[in-house]
């Protein structure tokens, strides 16, 4: 049993997290956070120029060919970092998709564009409230046009290019769209993370180009499948973030003459911060084998992954805050980053509650024999 | 046992209702704005002074309270129902709680008839708004470790120093401050109480942005500001002292968390879909509902023993010290919860989301709930030790000289 | 408003707090738990002689006449003591059932009876595991002869009388049969709380005789509404003396030279102990109105009594065990009389699942505006 | 990153296998029962013994120990993986645990030659079974404060004093026993480490009833028993640091808790009605089963961290400190809410219960998982301290002579 990363894979973390270190210190995401600019483009660019972006793109499509693991790592030190880029949108969804799905051709003119960061790509699903079911999507295209409109699409604002989901019916229910083209309205909406755009995009018979590979609505899932992973790892990197700063804090500050951190209020609450940092790690690990080895326990690694990474993410960033006291209130110190990203994290895929039902249904459909957990 | 009100208690109502009739308006019903903090308004102060000083003529200011103090002399249950029936009308009166309810009795227990007459008609009236200057960036939770220091000259006192959480110094006349006036004895011995006149030179009042972007509170430096010594309340020294009837009744006034409760959750849930229909037929949903419906209306009737005991001319008993450490974790739940149920959308801010963007705007206030007044810790240390007489945490400072009690490297 | 009881409730709290702190010490349940007697008839018998079986039922029928204030009064009590008598299933539910649903005759035979606790009443509803839906039952009563199956009746061996729930049709739903008559086989089964027995009963035409007023579905539910808030109060009764066994301890045992009660990761699991005692009885306030006024909202006040009672006989029951350590796990502790009883009692009446189903179907046919919680 | 042994490994397992298969029998697929304690059936303690004779033959017994310990040589992993195989055949082993994994370990650390040459190879053939004796009634948690009194006499030490929580005392052939040779030192430093001869006049040895009603622990009651020097392990003074290696040793081992687990609660929810049909279709039953699952896979996973960590020939991470307090936790939550899906038949114990009654029996065993070998409370501290790095808890113990430490009313 090898449950780890490669050594190139850890070498590759400690790289990426020394880069981040340097160049997307806190004040980045504060930067993005009180001001206009929708997101850090020179870190984009940056990080692009590394090579991140094009991590899971095969050589041949002008990527770096490292595979989804490599992804995985990236995320992880992505969400340490809190970092105001389309990473998610771009790598995990548009990218993705076009793996998963795409023509040949079609990867041969998106994938090296993407892979480069020219491009930013994202991918529009939701249209209500409430759980976003491919099957009640009422975005349609017809004779290659597309309607519909999309709610608080991240990276919307910025991106170059989106992958829609429709109603597909028997056709595709992926479609690439240039979010520069005509019939195509953004309006960017404010969300309480403020430190990743998103847009509310309207499509009134803009040209819509559909993915082949993406018949059937189960399509859409395992494009979610596939980005809940590495959102994930995204999402263990801000909690141990959030928890390292917990830690630092409850040895540093004094209450009572001796530091907070030694009253077993503080103590146990972050061992219970540690529990779940480790399990939700434990469960992003398994969903990195299955993306890796596009294995068939996919839908449940996947599921797995993200119900812990969510449950960690909320409840680790708003006891952050609790063990900072009324500072970790204040806009001066950094918890509050970590909090808001959790949450939109915890949403961007569909909620936990999604999630749950989805697993339950893939466990159904198995042998249960299958569920022996130890 | 009955939810009606005696005889008396029903005239006073009645009483209540048509003073508020006559000098307000109501509430519109299902408005979930009711929490959403209004004295940034414009003229919204000058219309809450006005109110008050109507509140205040009508005799429902200080109802509790003993004539001498200028109150009316009524019952604590008649103070519950006037506050019963204000919540239902759209008036901004908290701003001067500090004032009314903190201050005054502080003074009107430790201070000189002077300070009586001089103080507590104008507080009552909103005359004169005040603030309380008491938490410190180092403090925290640890309010006694305070560092702002009281230093004597002639016939004044010199304060310098910072104090933190500090709500309406910028708009208040006067302050209520403790201050360090001895280093070298027990910290809760080395304290002194004072009345801050906050047009006094040497102050200066910088907002604290919160994590919601808006800044509801200050932080309030301190250079040489001079006062004079009949501005002292009780003796010096017995500062921590004079402090804790401050405390205990900002305790008492302990109230709910603001914010989107079950109804809410309820009205979400009825107009979602989920993956397999209406939110509200899902049974995961409806579990939740229950739940938080149960806890919701457990701390309602928590509510109602403490009047009851009231009522009864009792001291509620110690269950309302439960009432803010629960429905500050509360909020927080369902708030999270009503967010995964918008799902993908949930992000988005403003009043075009569903129920008014409330859960939305909670989740950037809710923090602040479990921390202001007490975090949840010091909370459950409170049931812990007074109610249910557990011993204390072994105190590392205990007996030592303030300057000698460990901080850490800060200073 | 008066939401506390009358003084004389009050006394007969006291009163019976007294009598039971003598008569009914932990060694009083510690009996039954280790021998072969089914319930403590002495203690019963001086129950009756007390009182308490008739406290609800009116003067003119053989009883105090107290009403059911008086019933959840003494049945917070029963709780405390962990009393090994059939008195939730005699008082709550067989007298209950025939106060509610009984005719003139019926009550003048069967009532007087009861209250003198002559004779022992249960009440007979779950057929199978699961939710025990009345609309699902397969007993049946043709030609006034009962045919079917119960599962696990409480005191279901030591009762003389049961009200049956039957899937009644039009006619009603809840019969009386004599369970020493003819067509009864009754089984004593083991369970998990051995000091209130249980029975298997199968009515093979046993002679049944219909409560007249208990036409349709709905009448079984109402009867367990009625059952649920005094059982609430005996819930609360037995968490109550649970942490207060817990407090107890954690001031005299010490560790480190110290009370473990002077450790916050004590002193904070007492406080969560004592917040869900502390919401449980305040929810139970509220049933007692409602089924003192037989107001409409009995259903839900029933419902929130029920659901806080279990969530608070869970937690503090197992957190009292947690509390004492390992001390807590020995049969030589009193901790294990009220884990057990408390899970007993959860399930006692359809678990707290099933209530939390009931009671947002009861919010949902009235007005939301009512929800107003604070 | 994969799921597959290397070429060593699969042989090694492979090995394993074989020997398994010629001396034991495979585990029914699907039972229940495999976490019930089986050495109370008749004749179960020699085939026991038997079965760990021949286990010793072939080489499985203290694998991953050195050759001069008389272990196998091999690796942490070889020894995970063999008992991962072991786990699939209806053997039990687990009562020469204390023996094998915990007295010898610490013998062959701090004891003399000759105690290994003596006891070592006996433990590991189950000609000799081991018990422990460390806990006391008074101490719990604090182990350290044990009051059993070690006095020496001429070339023999006498013991006095009583232990708790023993396991096997009245089956077993030795004991590993920590007592207190010097109440005027602090209380770690006032320790010492013995083997006890368990069939030395003077030891009582009463059965401990649990909450289930079984009696799977002793009190063990020492009235002048002697012991010679010889049997003392480690210097005088010392037993505290020797037995920390047994509790190391012990903490390694931390298991699972043993119980319904997801996959018996999706057998209970595909078998059971609901009010709105079979409760695998309710929503509410399915979040649930989705939480536990992902509880359980995330404890998986950790383990298999931990594992991959010793095929790398480290040492596995802070991370397995977390496996005994989520796993006793996770049962408790599991057996509650099966049982609450059971709903009015759920009190019935019994295999005709659904899934055997495994919900019914788990309620009455379950609390000791949470308290036994380091409560909640107690690993929360472990993690806090040595994985986290936060300062210890004041000790009011600290420096004192342990004759001088309070220990409230009782002695």
């Amino acid at each position: 049993m090898n449950f780890e990363f490669s050594d190139e894979l850890i070498q590759l973390r400690e790289q990426a997290r020394r880069f981040l270190a340097d160049r997307c210190p806190p004040s980045v995401p504060r930067r993005i956070l009180d001001t206009d600019e929708p997101y850090a483009a020179d870190l984009w660019r940056a990080i692009a120029e590394m090579g991140w972006t094009g991590a899971a793109i095969p050589e041949e499509y002008g990527g770096v060919g490292l595979g989804r693991l490599a992804v995985c790592v990236l995320a992880e030190e992505i969400g340490r970092a809190v970092a105001p880029v389309p990473f998610s949108s771009s790598v995990y969804l548009a990218t993705e998709a076009i793996m998963l799905f795409g023509s040949e051709q079609q990867k041969q003119t998106w994938l090296p564009k993407l892979a480069s960061g020219e491009i930013i790509g994202t991918f529009a699903l939701a249209e209500r409230p409430g759980a976003s079911d491919p099957a009640k999507l009422t975005s349609s295209v017809a004779a290659g046009r597309l309607a519909g409109t999309k709610l608080a699409v991240p990276d919307g604002d910025i991106a170059d290019i989106a992958v829609v989901a429709v109603n597909g019916g028997d056709s595709p229910w992926l479609h690439l769209v240039d979010l520069k083209g005509a019939g195509v309205t953004r309006e960017t909406v404010a969300t309480f993370d403020p430190t990743r755009s998103h847009a509310r995009i309207a499509f009134s018979g803009a040209q819509a180009e559909p993915l082949p590979g993406s018949k059937g609505a189960d399509t859409v899932r395992t494009l979610l499948d596939y980005a809940a992973v590495p959102m994930a790892f995204e999402q263990v990197g801000g909690v141990q973030a959030a928890l390292d700063m917990a830690n630092a804090y409850a040895k540093e500050r004094y209450a009572f003459g001796r530091p907070i951190g030694s009253f077993q209020g503080i103590k146990h609450k972050l061992a219970d911060m540690y529990i779940q940092v480790e399990l939700a790690r434990s469960n992003a690990y398994y969903g990195a084998w299955a993306v890796h080895t596009s294995a068939a326990e996919l839908p449940i690694a996947a599921s797995v992954a993200r119900i812990a990474a969510c449950e960690a993410g909320w409840f680790v960033t708003k006891e952050n805050i609790q063990t900072h006291g009324g500072m970790g209130f204040t806009w001066q110190m950094d918890c509050h980053l970590y909090y808001r990203r959790a949450k939109l994290l915890r949403l961007a895929l569909g909620g936990a509650r999604e999630w749950k039902h989805r697993l339950v249904n893939e466990l159904r459909v198995r042998n249960t024999t299958d569920l022996a957990a130890a | 046992m009955d939810f009606e009100d005696t005889p008396e208690e029903a005239a006073f109502r009645a009483e209540a209702r048509a003073f508020l009739d006559a000098n307000a308006e109501r509430r519109k019903p299902g408005a979930v704005e009711g929490y959403r903090r209004g004295q940034d308004a414009p003229g919204a102060m000058e219309r809450a002074k006005d109110f008050q000083r109507r509140k205040y003529e009508a005799g429902f200011v200080g109802i509790h309270w003993p004539v001498e103090w200028g109150g009316r002399g009524g019952t604590p249950i008649q103070h519950v129902i006037y506050n019963q029936e204000e919540a239902k009308y759209d008036v901004l009166t908290a701003i001067f709680g500090i004032g009314i309810y903190l201050a005054q009795p502080t003074i009107c227990t430790w201070g000189t008839p002077e300070q009586r007459d001089r103080f507590v008609k104008p507080a009552m009236r909103a005359d004169e708004v005040w603030c309380q200057l008491f938490s410190e960036p180092g403090g925290g939770s640890d309010l006694a470790a305070l560092r702002t220091r009281a230093e004597k000259d002639g016939d004044e006192w010199v304060i310098n120093g910072q104090k933190i959480w500090n709500s309406g110094a910028h708009y208040s006349d006067f302050g209520i401050l403790v201050a360090r006036s001895n280093p070298d004895v027990p910290k809760h011995e080395g304290l002194t109480f004072f009345i801050l006149d906050m047009k006094t030179p040497g102050i200066e009042i910088r907002p604290i942005r919160q994590v919601s972007g808006s800044s509801h509170f200050n932080e309030v430096f301190f250079t040489n500001v001079r006062i004079p010594d009949s501005r002292r309340v009780g003796p010096v020294g017995a500062g921590w002292k004079v402090a804790l009837t401050t405390l205990m009744n900002e305790r008492h006034g302990m109230r709910d968390a603001p914010g989107p409760d079950v109804e809410e959750l309820f009205r979400l849930a009825q107009s979602i879909e989920l993956e397999d229909g209406p939110a509200i037929d899902n049974a995961a949903v409806q579990e939740k509902l229950a739940e938080f419906y149960t806890r919701s209306q457990g701390l309602k009737y928590t509510k109602f023993r403490g009047i009851t005991a009231l009522s009864r001319g009792q001291t509620p008993g110690p269950e309302s010290s439960i009432i803010k450490v629960v429905a500050a974790n509360k909020l927080q739940d369902i708030l999270s919860y009503g967010l995964d149920m918008i799902g993908m959308a949930g992000p988005t801010m403003g009043e075009s989301m569903p129920v008014a963007g409330i859960f939305e705007e909670a989740l950037l206030y809710s923090p602040a709930l479990r921390l202001a007044g007490g975090t949840d810790e010091i909370m459950k240390n409170i049931i812990a030790e007074r109610v249910l007489g557990l011993p204390q945490d072994p105190r590392a400072d205990k007996g030592l000289p303030f300057r000698d009690i460990p901080t850490g490297a800060r200073k």
